[in-house]
């Protein structure tokens, strides 16, 4: 037990009942036939999980770096492996960004999907358990068993639920993120027998020499920058999103991106810290690449889906070239960023969800000229927009601005590298969003000409829905502060760790 | 005394029993319970007998843990077998009493094999599970193919082969050390190997018949052809059981050899290396599962092997654990083929589409054997894995084990394709497959077992780890 | 009908009156500048009688030529230039 | 503090009032709250505090109400703008226009009177979209690309600011808004100076404004027309005065605007052309820096606003009854619309500065501080640009719309334009004649005491000879003057012409090439696990079972060999297991 350890209980092991309550929905979901009963029990199960998840935010203390609310149990004495989970402040934040964005998954796709409900809800619940184990485990192995267990369900959502080119997006999926896992597992089998260890504070306390250090870092980025995806990693993205249900996009987009934010941050910069200040600029550069060329190819798109699949690459983007500034101000930006792409992003989503149970299209051009139609839609629409392309106000602000701070700290050439990012960003989303609101219409005609459409604005469910994220849009746009005291310790503590790092 | 060697006395009294049922005239369904009681005794029996340890036939029989240990895997295979493919209608009809005295013979010749330490005897007993399961392929129910017979033809003519290379590399090691004892071998044998390089011919030829068994490259032709010839029952015999038996002898040799024997252990992961990949490779475009399958157990045959090259306690124990996670996902596999093949007729992969619609269980059944075995968490295939692989790497072995972690990704795709068909809709109406109540709690004992022993590996390794230090002098 | 209208469009008819008229204001205009002391200059000339006269009809008149010229030379396209 | 603040910013009405737009269903009583929230406003403005405290955000100490003599004055001059402005357009049903203006308003109040850098950027960005919103809600093609074409130049622009504001605050550590030593400036002040000049459409980067403004709505651009170029005016008044390159350029801007205006067609467009010139009398009073070019510049400001929102309306008028503002299209107006032609013709002689009405007391006293700072080639272009002004907006818009007959016979509508309308430009025309005729009204709110008489009888009759005689010069060539209906190339050609070569590139180049990745990826990737087959095998993308049964024919080297020893031929089997296992038994124990 390293001191960097810290058990400090809140009456249950919190950790461990997030992992594990989706995981007895899941099995719940099996034996419930009906389609509302198994709908409402994934409500139900999902809300638990937040509540239960809401000690973690009042009761977690801002001024330690290390981990907190750690388990610590027997798993396979055998080989030194322990089950071991534990939040960190970088953790923290993921974790409850997850279990906030999945109830709304659920409510998001109550009338999508309305065939094989009950296959839906297990493979969501799955889906949870392995996310939150994803970030709170603290052993190599615990995390893997977790990043791969997400494969299969997530395959399923597409394969199953998803669009007309499902088939070929799903294996596509499937192949890129194995491929990358595959590294993953190497890298994780050399840090274990390198170490004798498989607990992440163990390893953090013993120094790898640099060669070693290179191959981790390599393997591992390898990985993540397939989850991320960094540039030029990156073309499963778009297809798998746009074949994906409303859930599926959402989970994708909200949460499995950041998975590879976090993994740079603890593998690469926890494990290899010598070995990412030499390959830093490299990543930089992907990272660049990936801002510039995401937005282009979104300014390109017909397709809404493609569209925001392709700004996700662009924000991503931003994330990474935060981590690897590796200065404590660019990597709270970035899990900042995380947090607003997964809230903003995932909003979007669930707005072209909406847009396609009506239209039943998502080409900009079957979209446009809604906004007399669906007045309350397009305001919230532009609200999610707007703080997606870091509209000031809005949290997507906060985060690229602190980002584009940080890099021209390290070198202006960044930060002005980055600006043009923001500029494509406002360019595509604005195009969509005016595509969406008014029509093509010959001049000085009076709007009445259009054919009228039957269908009506969003209920009051779909509203809550984005009520909810357009709420926190707001409240981390005006005081960032909610999440960046949770990071600042961690992410300070990492930043020292890397600066200390030498060959 | 005697009681040391119950499970073997059980399966003895079985096949006598049989051998007297086929001459008088049983009913099929009264033989089928006597089998599986049979099985279940012998289980007991080996339960029973795990922690005890002794010597019988002046050494050439010794009962260590580790056998006792192969013998209860045994056991537990064959009743987990019995249990997948209850009913046996793919075998003939008329020879039931025939099939189970053969069965209960080659398991007989299964438990010599893994507590013989002494040469003469070792291959007595292999021929015994042979020659038994030589017998079995042929009795299927289709008398109008010829699959079967040429299925048994061949597996035939390809074990005698393995034999007289196995006798030839015997003939080597006898005259080298003028001996047939496993012990003394051991203490002559590490040295010999280090300077002697016909030691190293004699050794690897010796275990040509083991690798046979095991179905190591290369000689792992007859696999493939021996499944799709055999029914889905024998197969999945095949597929388990003797693979278990290999593994213990090829564990004794090799820690007999040493870990230092370069050359040996040269040999043995470059067709470690050549199995997995030309065993992967060839799966990929099979079209009929049982095929499939036989290529994937040649590719697993390397992973074992990778695991053995270790030879060190976490490799070891981590053999044995994996191996009896193989012996259960590859069961699973069986067992939806089974279900799925009421004449037991071949199943392609393109028969599986739509099968979640025909039935969710043997779906979800399929599902999980398949990314069990292509190492997918939290199944038992994953947490095996990575254990034989860092065992190999607390040796340095970093080549063998990149190649085989590409090995796994190359075998997921063909997995997948399992997957993915057992889960692609299929349009229309589509019969469902009605399953009986022990099937169906066999489907979920199956999907337990592959699960559990993944995420909670302490208990077997428990039981494990005591028969290790036998090797490791 | 509006004052203004009908303002207009009474001067309308009288178009020479309305010519005369505005030369009277301009006759008053130079009579006034004339009488004036010129101010202290800023540019060159502009202390002299009647410069601002001279300075507004000229102007008027290059202004407008050179702005036609040059739209004419480079600046005009049609209305629907953009639009290929 | 907060509450202070929240009390006394009179931003907090106008965004109020936005909300309200999007609640409030109800007519009338949007039109109740439109004309109550100037009034507010203004109400505000007379107990004004002169700082609510400075606030500590994400470390930064902000400043968002600030006020001094002036701020206070562009203050007083937007406040009456906005009353005027939505007086004009009470008709409006859409309540999107309002809100958007509301906005638009708040946001340019907001920029008036932040203290720090962070609010103003802030409030900046605000204005730039809320303006784009109201190009937009003009339900036209041409006005959707003009208004994202806006939208952009003006997000370039803000992060030109932006960068100017990261990097000063890296340097100096500080965000107070304050004025620059044209000595000290750095490449920060100016980046910051670029980004105010792109907002005060100072050539080059003035095309956007002639691009957008005539595409807007009707009521749209009389807000537009007021407060972002006046804004920008107000922040180069705050932090660059005395930077002589701004007087220089600001001469050459009030040409270059006329030059243009004297061709153009469109009669929206001639007035936002004049936007630009006028707007460079005050950058050049701000350039030449005295007392008397900065209050100049101040003074100018607010008539403008008033006399350059009066004609707005009044074309806005003609446009809104007719449906056409091109001059070769309109004509002989007089008869169905003298109100506005009468109200137009008011906004036209102020501008050009007859005596007695606002253009004459503001214009010259940016021509005085010219003179006084002895500047002639300045002053002759200035000169020069009044000279135009009158040619064309005194006269030539006018007679086109109201006297000449029009080119084509098109029937005009005749119908009186809403009340609201001809209130609106009754009290500007108001504003017009009371501050020409009582200037010291206007001297007293000026930011420095600047001693100046307009009504010198020798400056009084300068004027009116040279107006006079541009009369009679535009009486010469009146038929010269006629205008065609062509397009004049400006400098949006270079951004419009870029955004369309970069929209083709994203569609086509970049397009393809991300499919050529995805495809090399899909191919090449999985070629490597084989390690084998060099062909490209394109198909095998579709569908996984093609895809890996291709891959297995792509092994094909070992693969097929493999599947020829399975040919079923048990010989074979066992000659090539013996022969294999002795190959590499032999292999490795003698090499």
């Amino acid at each position: 037990m390293t001191p960097s350890l810290l058990l400090q209980g809140i009456g249950y092991p919190v950790l461990s009942v997030l992992v594990c309550l989706p995981l007895a929905g899941a099995g719940l979901a099996l034996f419930v036939r009906s389609a509302p009963a198994v709908r409402w029990l994934a409500v139900a199960v999902t809300l638990l999980t937040l509540g239960a998840s809401l000690p973690l935010y009042s009761s977690f203390d801002r001024t330690l770096p290390g981990f907190q609310f750690v388990e610590h149990r027997a798993w396979l004495p055998a080989a030194q492996f322990d089950y071991i989970v534990g939040v960190d402040g970088i953790s923290v934040v993921l974790v409850l960004l997850t279990t906030l964005l999945m109830p709304l998954c659920v409510l998001c796709s109550w009338r999508e999907v309305q065939e094989r409900v009950q296959e839906f809800v297990v493979v969501l619940l799955l889906l949870e358990a392995a996310l939150i184990g994803v970030f709170v485990s603290l052993n190599i192995v615990l995390f893997y068993l977790f990043w791969e267990g997400m494969l299969i369900p997530l395959y399923l959502l597409i394969a199953l639920w998803g669009g007309p080119a499902r088939n070929y997006a799903s294996v596509k999926f499937f192949l890129y993120t194995f491929a990358g896992s595959i590294f993953l597992l190497f890298a994780l089998l050399m840090l274990y027998v390198a170490a004798g260890s498989c607990s992440m504070p163990e390893l953090l306390q013993q120094p790898l020499s640099y060669e070693l250090q290179m191959l981790v870092f390599i393997c591992c980025t390898v990985a993540f920058a397939v989850k991320t995806p960094l540039y030029p990693l990156h073309t499963w993205l778009p297809a798998a999103h746009v074949e994906a249900p409303t859930a599926g996009s959402v989970i994708l987009a909200g949460i499995l991106l950041k998975m590879g934010g976090y993994g740079f941050l603890r593998f690469c910069l926890g494990f290899a810290p010598a070995a990412t200040r030499e390959a830093a600029p490299v990543m930089m550069v992907c990272a660049l690449a990936a801002i510039l060329i995401g937005g282009l190819l979104a300014l390109g798109q017909q397709d809404l889906k493609r569209l925001v699949a392709y700004s996700s690459v662009a924000h991503m983007g931003f994330v990474v070239l935060g981590i690897f500034l590796l200065s404590s101000r660019g990597m709270q930006a970035s899990v900042l960023q995380m947090i607003n792409h997964g809230i903003s992003t995932g909003a979007l989503f669930i707005c072209i969800g909406m847009l396609y149970e009506r239209t039943h299209s998502r080409l900009l051009a079957d979209n446009s000229a809604l906004g007399a139609l669906m007045p309350r839609f397009v305001t919230l629409l532009t609200l999610c927009a707007f703080s997606s392309f870091g509209f000031p106000g809005t949290n997507g602000f906060i985060g690229e601005f602190l980002i584009i701070v940080a890099a021209f700290e390290k070198k202006w050439i960044l930060g002005a590298g980055a600006v043009p990012g923001v500029l494509i960003a406002a360019a595509y989303m604005l195009r969509a969003l005016q595509k969406i609101i008014w029509a093509d219409r010959s001049p000085h005609h009076h709007p009445r000409e259009t054919p009228p459409r039957m269908f009506s604005d969003i209920g009051l469910r779909e509203v809550g829905i984005l009520l909810v994220l357009v709420f926190f849009i707001i409240l981390i746009g005006l005081q960032p502060s909610v999440v960046l005291d949770l990071t600042r310790a961690s992410v300070e503590s990492l930043a020292n760790r890397v600066a200390g790092a030498g060959r | 005394m005697f009681l040391l060697i119950l499970p073997e006395l059980v399966f003895g009294t079985a096949a006598l029993f049989f051998f007297f049922a086929a001459i008088g005239k049983l009913r099929r369904r009264v033989l089928q319970r006597a089998g599986f009681i049979a099985a279940l005794a012998a289980l007991c029996a080996a339960a029973w007998a795990y922690d005890r340890t002794g010597m019988l036939f002046h050494g050439v029989y010794t009962l260590d843990t580790l056998s006792q240990c192969f013998k209860l895997l045994v056991c537990a295979g064959l009743v987990l077998v019995m249990w997948c493919t209850a009913g046996f209608r793919g075998t003939r009809e008329g020879f039931s009493a025939e099939y189970h005295l053969f069965l209960c013979l080659g398991c007989l010749g299964l438990c010599c094999m893994v507590s013989t330490t002494e040469l003469i005897t070792l291959i007595i007993s292999m021929e015994v599970a042979s020659y038994s399961f030589y017998a079995l392929v042929p009795l299927r129910s289709r008398r109008a193919e010829r699959e079967p017979l040429e299925a048994g033809i061949k597996y035939v003519f390809f074990g005698g082969a393995a034999t007289a290379v196995t006798l030839y590399g015997m003939s080597y090691l006898f005259g080298l050390t003028q001996t047939t004892s496993l012990q003394k071998l051991a203490q002559s044998l590490p040295a010999l190997l280090a300077t002697e390089p016909l030691a190293v011919i004699g050794l690897v030829l010796f275990t040509a018949g083991i690798c046979y068994k095991l179905a190591l490259f290369p000689l792992h032709y007859w696999m493939p052809d021996v499944f799709v010839g055999a029914a889905h029952e024998t197969a999945c015999v095949l597929a388990t059981l003797p693979k278990a038996a290999a593994v213990c002898l090829l564990l004794r040799f090799l820690a007999a050899a040493g870990a230092e024997a370069h050359r040996l252990v040269l040999v043995f992961s470059t067709l470690a290396v050549l199995s997995m990949t030309i065993g992967n490779l060839s799966a990929l475009g099979q079209q009929d599962i049982k095929r499939l399958l036989a290529y994937s157990g040649v590719a697993h045959a390397g992973y074992l092997v990778v695991g053995m090259l270790a030879l060190n306690r976490l490799g070891i124990s981590a053999v044995i654990y994996y191996l009896s996670g193989y012996v259960v996902m590859t069961a699973g596999c069986f067992y939806v083929l089974y279900r799925l093949a009421p004449q037991g007729e071949n199943i392609t992969v393109e028969d599986l589409r739509g099968l979640y619609r025909r039935s969710p269980l043997l779906a979800a059944t399929l599902a999980v054997a398949a990314s069990g075995l292509a190492g997918i968490p939290p199944t038992i295939g994953f947490t095996g894995k990575f254990l034989m692989f860092a065992g190999a790497l607390q040796r340095e072995y970093y080549a063998l084990v990149a190649i085989a972690v590409v090995n796994i990704c190359i075998a997921a795709f063909y997995y997948l394709r399992l997957v993915r068909a057992a889960y692609s809709s299929v349009s229309g109406q589509v019969e469902r497959v009605l399953l009986p109540r022990h099937a169906t709690v066999c489907a979920a004992a199956l999907i337990a077992a592959i699960l559990l022993s993944g995420m909670l590996p302490q208990f077997f390794f428990e039981k494990i780890l005591p028969a290790v230090p036998t090797l490791l002098r | 009908m509006n004052i203004f209208v009908r303002l207009i469009e009474r001067a309308q008819q009288r178009g020479s009156l309305l010519k005369k008229l505005f030369g009277v204001c301009l006759g008053g205009i130079v009579c006034v500048g004339l009488t004036l002391p010129p101010e202290a200059g800023h540019l060159p000339g502009d202390h002299l009688p009647l410069f601002w006269s001279c300075f507004g009809l000229l102007g008027c008149l290059g202004l407008a030529g050179v702005c036609k010229w040059i739209a004419g030379m480079f600046l005009e396209r049609d209305t629907d230039y953009y639009d290929h | 503090m907060t509450t202070e603040l929240l009390v006394s910013h009179p931003s907090i009405p106008f965004v109020v009032g936005a909300l309200l737009m999007w609640f409030v269903r109800t007519v009338r009583l949007r039109q109740a709250v439109l004309v109550a929230v100037p009034l507010v406003a203004l109400m505000q403005l007379s107990h004004l505090p002169d700082t609510a405290g400075t606030f500590t955000y994400l470390g930064l100490a902000l400043q968002p109400l600030r006020v001094d003599s002036l701020s206070f004055l562009f203050l007083h001059v937007f406040c009456i703008m906005a009353l005027i402005g939505f007086v004009y357009s009470l008709h409006v049903l859409n309540p999107g226009t309002h809100g958007a203006a509301l906005l638009y308003v708040a946001g340019s109040l907001g920029v008036t009177l932040s203290g720090d850098y962070v609010t103003l950027f802030v409030f900046w960005e605000l204005m730039a979209v809320a303006s784009t919103f109201l190009i937009w809600l003009q339900p036209t093609r041409t006005a959707r690309d003009a208004g994202l074409r806006y939208f952009l130049v003006h997000s370039a622009g803000g992060l030109a600011l932006l960068c100017g504001i990261i990097l000063r605050y890296l340097e100096t550590g500080d965000l107070a808004v304050v004025q620059v030593v044209p000595a000290t400036a750095g490449l920060a002040d100016y980046l910051i100076m670029a980004g105010f000049m792109l907002n005060a459409a100072v050539p080059p980067l003035h095309a956007w404004l002639a691009d957008a403004y005539p595409e807007a709505t009707i009521t749209g651009a009389v807000f537009l027309c007021a407060f972002t170029t006046k804004t920008a005016v107000y922040a180069l008044c705050r932090v660059f005065p005395g930077f002589d390159v701004l007087a220089v350029w600001g001469a050459c801007m009030a040409l270059y605007g006329v030059c243009y205006a004297i061709v153009e067609n469109n009669s929206r467009r001639i007035l936002s052309y004049h936007i630009i010139s006028q707007v460079g009398y005050m950058v050049c009073g701000i350039g030449i820096g005295t007392d008397l070019g900065v209050s100049g510049a101040c003074a100018h400001a607010y008539a403008h606003i008033i006399y350059k929102a009066l004609l707005f309306m009044g074309v806005g008028c003609v446009l809104e009854m007719t449906g056409r503002q091109k001059l070769t299209e309109l004509g002989g107006l007089y008869r169905s619309m003298p109100w506005a032609l009468v109200f137009t013709v008011i906004g036209g002689i102020s501008i050009s500065g007859f005596p007695l009405t606002s253009g004459f007391v503001s214009k010259s006293m940016v021509t005085a501080a010219a003179a006084e700072a002895h500047c002639s080639g300045i002053l002759l272009l200035l000169m020069l640009a009044s000279v135009g002004t009158f040619l064309s907006v005194g006269i030539k818009l006018p007679y086109c719309i109201w006297f000449r007959e029009p080119v084509e016979k098109a029937p005009l509508q005749t119908r009186q334009a809403p009340w609201n309308m001809y209130l609106a430009m009754a009290i500007a025309g108001f504003f017009c004649f009371f501050i020409g005729c009582s200037p010291d009204w206007l001297y007293r709110l000026l930011p420095r005491h600047a001693a100046y008489h307009p009504y010198t009888a020798s400056h009084v009759s300068e004027t009116l000879q040279l107006l006079g005689f541009t009369g009679l010069g535009f009486y010469l060539l009146a038929r010269k003057l006629a205008p065609h209906d062509t397009l004049q190339l400006d400098l949006d050609w270079v951004y419009r012409r870029a955004a369309a070569v970069l929209q083709h590139w994203c569609r086509a180049r970049a397009q393809q090439y991300d499919e050529k990745l995805g495809e090399l990826y899909a191919t090449r990737g999985l070629h490597h696990f084989m390690g084998v087959a060099r062909r490209c095998a394109t198909y095998d993308i579709e569908r996984i079972d093609r895809f890996v049964d291709g891959i297995a024919q792509q092994v094909a080297g070992c693969g097929e060999r493999i599947r020829n020893f399975h040919n079923g031929k048990i010989q074979h089997y066992i000659g090539a297991a013996m022969m294999l296992l002795f190959l590499v038994l032999g292999i490795i124990v003698y090499f």
